[in-house]
């Protein structure tokens, strides 16, 4: 299974940004109503067992706040990079 | 002495400087006073900091700045930071709560006012968290009318706005549990 | 065990801790970009100097970058540039900057560093708008398009920056959305490793400005219309004016060899010392 | 005219930005051009939306550059013409700020002064411009500047620079700062009737320039804008009185320098305005701008305390108002000089002041802010012990 | 009876009694077809206003038109003609200009008002070098050749300028030599009339500092080489680079209708004003 | 080392403005970006054949910015860079004058003046830009000017001009003329090891520069250039002292405004040169650049009438002498400056001698040439009468 | 037969221009010693009889030194009017 | 006193600045002596006026203008129009005939040189004629030695146009029947 890591403080939110949730072919990751330090609403994991490891939400976040690590025993096909 | 300076400070996008525009436009435009308002921000359009000072008079304002004020409004924990030593000694502070977890605790008169979550959570509308906070503020201490300062809100914002921006208001008026005066 | 850290943070100077965007900007995604496609190719940031204009998106690589970065005037980095490759030829030069920056007031030095060839990457950050000043019209806001500038719909017509840049001579031409990260990570190192001027003109979502003005609504929304009206230059080549109205056209556009500035200064001075 | 009001006659709580633009509408202007610019931009956004109402013209130029030349010249072709920036934008234009006054243009131009050198920090109001404005183009020649300390005179003066552009044909500074340029305070704007307004003298007729004189005139040549017949040949190439390209005799270099130049100072009385109020005083606090209310409210604070201090500000900064220092000199002990730069106009203030009293030069507490009046009630009591 | 005047002078300011060029300069050759293409068009020289920079170029309209001839800072000509086309729409704006006005330090500007499409005719007088100045190599100085400032041959590439102002979006591109006087003037008719941002390029000898440099010889050798080497676009096209190469490709490029800039404004004012 | 003779040592009869190239080839520059403009297009001509032939290179600009913006990347890739240009050329580098003092780069930038404002008159020289050069672009600054008065001084002052660059971090500017640029007269080039030429400091290690101090020393910091994995932050937003932008602290935005001038103004001393010759004399001639050589020719003739006649020269005009002017004033009666200008350095010379003496500017018989001796001791008569 | 004016004195001389002369397609024109106020050496006028009236040098010439007028009777083929 | 003054002047592209150089070149060089030039010009780099100025001299020169020159030589009427009234009174006046038909006559001392039409005519090379001018002034007065102005001229111009130049030089010498010393 691959593993999602979520760097809260970093995050600018779901409200305005939530880049992560609409580029997940997967839907692993919903808001949530927990601020950070700063005021934003960053995202929470839904089940990280349906994440493919595609990196789609690491490679979109425009604030470095979200890291995915793939899970190496799939190929990449299978994790469905999105190659549009 | 009448004139009365009040800084409002917060990070880019909180409405800070809105906030002092209408009330700068409340005492002007309604309750016939003098105002001055100036401002400052930095290059971020968000998250940077963005302050504004406003002075409110029964005369015409000559030194326009404001270097010790009566009220300082913060909307974000780096605006205590910035501003909260320059405070008149028995000066009142009024904070976002949800913004600023731990403020300075030697001030004399602080409120608390958990802005960003009614806004959020009662309106659905974060933005409006600088009216609450000037709801708050009207609540308070009078240094404008109620009154000057609703029509100057209704100026300010667009016409489908306007309910939501006069709600706004009143649920910061009504947070203040012990007003001032 | 769950990692500590964004693996990119060790290109970061360490007492940056945030990104000046505003949330859902697009110019933090090609922010990773840019710095994934040096990951990639295993170059080192010293290999490298930063250099933009002024403009949110003049903010990628400074002060974020732990490299050398020079932060300098609206519309002059690629000037700034030109002047520190031929000094340091062995050096990578990446300019990032707005589209206000290097195609408006900058234009000039765009035309004339493509003309030249001189080896270094443009990231050219097209967001339509000018964002740091709060909205005004920019020489790639679409026709019709209502800024603070143009209250009644901008008049003017759009630059095909890809287009221009190309008939200047530049060696390799590339356009992307940031709804395309992979792509322009791709295309960026194709630009890094090209010996000569390299574009990658990077659409960007500002939902701040732009967003409002276009009423495109909030970042996912202007991806959602990044995904839907991009298309790949060589399905456009097929498609009449008509059929690409409205439309991104995305890929690579140019990709050729030819004599680069910096390596013919090299070559001259070894043959007018020799002699 | 169309459905904008051209006029906003009324008591309003303006930006000082945007009285600025009201008062370029009233003045009759009908073309700007510009480039954003922090923190300028404002007067430039609001034009863009007022002028279409009231039948002119915005462009938004590709530059800086550009934005002068092109306000030059939809003057040239007969229109009031403004464009506004900051420093760094004055910085771009210097080049074209010499060609407008070598060819004897009216124009107005908005200098939002932001804290310099450089990108510096721009919604940083501090005063760094002052003598760019005058000097920052090659060569010898002479503008008009005029510095507003209030909103309401962001109107007022605006109203005034097109006047004075268009009765001397020559280029007019606002020369505002992000300070004023932001701040919000009672604006009234009058009626129209109650505005000095002035439109340029054009020629008579004739059409070969030959038979007139278009140029280098100490009384104000007519100008023969473009469009009309007039044939005129305008160059900023040293020209004759024709306008005509001369550049071999050495008589004519001297007259292309000089009667520009004679041509506003020669009108100095009438350009020139300064807010004095130091009859009885010792101390007298020169200042311009912003500055002025700090020195006002420190004049105040001081004469409460006994001090005889008085205060004298410049409206008017260029052409440098020599008289009316040297008269302040001649009358009191003492000049205080507060500017909130590193004292751009001391040198100028200090060359017509030095011979007949003394003279000091005093800065804010940090540069950028303007002086606490406390402060320079301080300061002023250090000086004098 | 023989004439007791050139035709042309009626166009002229008396005064001026003689061109400011050296022997055998293209510029009077342009010159002339412009004041050709205005009296065959029958227009008025009241109906023109000329705008052009600094250098010899610059001195075509400037003093000799007798009409309003406005002449500006080196590389601002368009830049100015902007301000008074939008003031006066119902004028012809002529431009006559070099290619180090109008290409190097006035590059932007000519992209700029490309784009925008705002109606003038540009003459842009290619003479592949800074004449005025004493020979310095331009953005059009063919790559190799030797100038006063690259004395080991020119490094850099060659601007095809139509080929730029093409794609920043002009409505009329068109090329022509000296050699080529009649085509030019017709050129230049077709310019005036278009309602739309027009460049006529024309490329021209300056035997002083170009023929020296490129060992071209006198005016007429380079007229000669004009001569023989241009081609008509139409049978460029079916050519190789390697064909084309040293080849001056002449005839029109682009001559497209599209929303004009002085035109929108006279509509929007309309529209905003009647509401 | 090619085939280039680096230094040519020897005596030649050499052009003002090639003297000027053959400078910058000696004192090490290796780096020029200009674009052509009259008077001074042979500045470049010159180093455009000569670089490559000693290791160097020159690059021909679009315009005048690109060649400024170029020379200060060069400079920042660690080369000695230097730009020529004329006052239309400097107008248009204003910005990035400022870019260049805002973060201490060391750059030499050459004005070869001539008759303005605006295109004016190319070919002929007047010293028009003299406060354009120090107060031309926005906000405060400090930059230094040398004035040569021969093309022995063109050579002398543009290796003087790049020793005060490298060891202070600072544009400095040749300021010349058309005259002398175009003067040929003789000029002897000295052996290497009698040149004064000095490179800049650069930080011992250390690759992250919040553990440096890039700028704001008035002691001048090391200079980390680039490439050399330095990490530099450089950027002419306000910035701290590790070059960190910094848009909200006022304490940091006064230091960013100050220290760089009080770097320079705290080393005038060994930055200003001025030529003075008054001892004894009750009349002194101020002057500076080729006026100076009209000024000494004068001072001759008065002595020999029996007028006790000093002369002042100003070598370095900016930082501006002030305390050599303020000793003059102290020790003489009378005060005549002469500018073949309107006066711009007037008012700061005033500024610091009218407390202590009189005195009055005096221009050319016609502006655009240097005052004829005869013409000087002639009016210098009727003042004193 | 078509006439040919020449302006000597606006003339630049056929030793650096002489544009004129090349552009005659029927070899009317040709050099002279004779020199102008200006010491330029315009060009004189062979044998009009062959000019074909097609103003080529008219066209071409800069410095507007030349006029022809052409004769009205042949047609512009004729004239041969050069249109390259 | 040793200074002598000098006007050479033309229109562009006669070579009046290049003869100034040299004259200057050949004092400083190979005479010893001390040598300032200047120059003005108008931007028509052709037809346009040229005029150098020199000043020879055994010593330094300080003051670098030519204000009464001891001699005018004259490549064009123009020349005559601008200069011939700042001669000395007893000043010296070499023109080019073929381009000055009519010199003033108010001089005292004129020398009259066809030097165009020796240059088109002998050497073929009508760019000679300030190379002849500048033979015909060493002829009539010898302010630097004849000796110094062929070596400066030999430095001047390139290899192939060497002996070309000194006839020039020779021819325009030749051409001065009556020298002053
Ligand atoms: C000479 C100059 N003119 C104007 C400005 C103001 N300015 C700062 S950023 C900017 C434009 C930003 O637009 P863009 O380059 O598109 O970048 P974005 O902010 O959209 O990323 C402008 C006009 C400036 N700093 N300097
Ligand atoms: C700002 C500025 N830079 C440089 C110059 C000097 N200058 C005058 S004309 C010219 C170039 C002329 O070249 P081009 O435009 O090609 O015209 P040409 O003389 O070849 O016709 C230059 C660089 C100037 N006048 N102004
Ligand atoms: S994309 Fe990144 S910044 Fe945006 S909401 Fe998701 S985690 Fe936060
Ligand atoms: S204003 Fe726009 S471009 Fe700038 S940071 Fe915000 S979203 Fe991004
Ligand atoms: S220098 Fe060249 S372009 Fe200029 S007038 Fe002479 S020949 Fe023509
Ligand atoms: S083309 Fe004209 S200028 Fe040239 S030689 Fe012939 S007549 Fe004279």
């Amino acid at each position: 299974m691959s593993k999602i890591t979520i760097f809260r403080q970093a995050c600018k939110g779901v409200e305005d940004c939530g880049i992560c949730i609409f580029v997940c072919p997967k839907q692993v990751l919903i808001g949530s109503d927990e601020m950070n330090e700063v005021g934003y609403l960053p995202p929470q994991v839904k089940d990280e067992s349906l994440c493919t490891g595609c990196q789609n939400c690491m490679i979109s976040c425009p604030d470095f706040s979200i890291v995915v690590e793939k899970d190496a025993s799939k190929p990449a096909a299978e994790r469905g990079e999105e190659d549009g | 002495m009448t004139r009365t300076e009040l800084t409002i400070a917060g990070v880019g996008g909180q409405g800070s400087i809105l906030a002092g525009t209408v009330l700068g436009s409340a005492a002007v435009t309604y309750d016939g006073k003098y105002a001055v308002q100036t401002q400052a921000y930095s290059s971020e359009l968000r998250g940077g900091y963005a302050a504004t000072w406003v002075v409110v008079s029964d005369e015409p304002v000559v030194f326009p700045r404001v270097t010790r004020p009566d009220i300082l409004m913060a909307q974000a924990q780096d605006s205590i930071n910035r501003f909260s030593h320059t405070l008149k000694p028995d000066g009142i502070l009024i904070v976002d709560s949800d913004m600023v977890p731990t403020p300075p605790d030697n001030i004399g008169h602080i409120f608390r006012i958990p802005a960003t979550s009614i806004a959020r959570n009662r309106l659905k509308a974060p933005v409006t968290a600088n009216i609450i906070m000037l709801g708050a503020l009207c609540r308070v201490r009078r240094v404008v009318s109620r009154e000057a300062l609703e029509k100057a809100i209704v100026d300010a914002v667009s016409k489908e706005q306007e309910q939501l921006n006069l709600d706004a208001f009143n649920l910061g008026f009504e947070a203040v549990r012990e007003p001032m005066d | 065990m769950s990692v500590s850290a964004h693996p990119f943070r060790r290109y970061m100077r360490n007492h940056v801790t945030r990104t000046t965007t505003c949330p859902g900007c697009g110019n933090g995604i090609i922010t990773q970009a840019i710095l994934r496609a040096i990951d990639e190719l295993g170059l080192d940031m010293d290999d490298f100097i930063f250099v933009s204009g002024i403009g949110c998106s003049a903010w990628i690589p400074s002060p974020l970058f732990a490299a050398d970065t020079l932060h300098t005037t609206h519309g002059r980095p690629i000037a700034f540039a030109t002047g520190i490759k031929l000094c340091l030829p062995e050096k990578n030069i990446l300019v990032a900057s707005g589209d206000g920056d290097l195609a408006a007031i900058g234009g000039n030095h765009l035309i004339h560093a493509a003309r030249r060839n001189i080896d270094m990457t443009v990231v050219l950050v097209n967001n339509g708008i000018y964002g740091m000043t709060g909205g005004q019209t920019a020489p790639t806001t679409p026709r019709g398009l209502t800024t603070i500038t143009s209250p009644h719909g901008t008049l003017e017509h759009t630059f095909d920056i890809c287009a221009m840049v190309a008939a200047a001579g530049a060696s390799y031409v590339t356009r992307w959305t940031t709804y395309h990260p992979r792509q322009m990570t791709r295309s960026i190192k194709k630009a890094i490793v090209k010996k000569g001027f390299a574009l990658v003109e990077a659409i960007s979502q500002c939902p701040v400005q732009f967003g409002r003005a276009a009423k495109l609504g909030k970042a996912v929304d202007m991806l959602k219309h990044f995904k839907e009206n991009s298309i790949r230059i060589d399905k456009a080549r097929n498609l009449d004016e008509e059929a690409l109205k409205g439309k991104i056209v995305v890929g690579e556009f140019v990709d050729i060899e030819k004599a680069e500035l910096a390596s013919e200064w090299a070559r001259l001075k070894q043959e007018v010392m020799e002699v | 005219m169309g459905r904008g009001k051209k006029i906003m006659t009324g008591t309003h709580f303006m930006m000082g930005n945007l009285a600025c633009a009201e008062g370029a509408i009233a003045a009759g202007c009908e073309f700007v051009s510009g480039y954003p610019i922090t923190p300028a931009s404002e007067v430039v956004n609001r034009l863009a939306k007022r002028l279409p109402e009231v039948g002119g013209i915005f462009l938004q130029t590709e530059d800086e550059i550009a934005a002068i030349c092109s306000a030059i010249g939809a003057s040239w072709a007969g229109q009031k013409a403004l464009t506004a920036t900051s420093g760094p934008g004055i910085s771009l234009m210097q080049e074209n700020i010499g060609f407008a006054v070598a060819t004897e243009t009216p124009l107005v131009i908005v200098d939002v002064q932001r804290l310099g050198p450089s990108t510096g920090a721009p919604s940083v109001g501090l005063a760094g411009d002052m003598v760019q404005v005058a000097r920052g183009s090659h060569g010898d020649y002479q503008i008009v500047a005029l510095c507003p300390e209030s909103p309401q005179e962001m109107f007022d003066l605006t109203v005034r620079a097109f006047h004075l552009a268009e009765k001397y044909r020559v280029p007019v500074f606002l020369l505002a700062d992000a300070f004023v340029g932001h701040m919000r305070e009672q604006v009234i704007i009058p009626e129209e009737k109650q505005l000095e307004i002035e439109s340029r003298k054009i020629p008579k007729g004739g059409n070969d320039p030959m038979d007139r004189q278009d140029f280098l005139s100490v009384d104000v040549a007519p100008m023969p804008v473009f469009g009309r017949g007039f044939k005129a040949h305008v160059t900023s190439s040293c020209h004759d009185e024709h306008g005509m390209r001369n550049l071999s005799d050495p008589e004519v270099m001297h007259r292309y320098i000089s009667r520009p130049i004679d041509k506003i100072l020669n009108h100095r009385d009438d350009i020139i305005q300064v807010e004095a109020d130091y009859s009885g005083a010792s101390i007298v606090l020169v200042s311009y701008g912003t500055v002025g209310r700090s020195a006002r409210a420190a004049a105040h604070l001081a004469q409460a305390q006994g001090l005889r201090t008085g205060n004298v500000r410049l409206i008017t900064c260029w052409p440098f108002p020599d008289r009316e220092i040297r008269q302040v000199a001649e009358s009191v002990d003492f000049i205080v000089v507060l500017e909130n730069n590193r004292g751009q106009l001391y040198p100028y203030i200090k060359a017509e002041a030095a011979h007949a009293c003394r003279i000091e030069l005093l800065g804010p507490e940090t540069l950028g802010q303007i002086h606490d009046p406390e402060y320079i009630l301080a300061r002023i009591r250090e000086m004098i012990k």
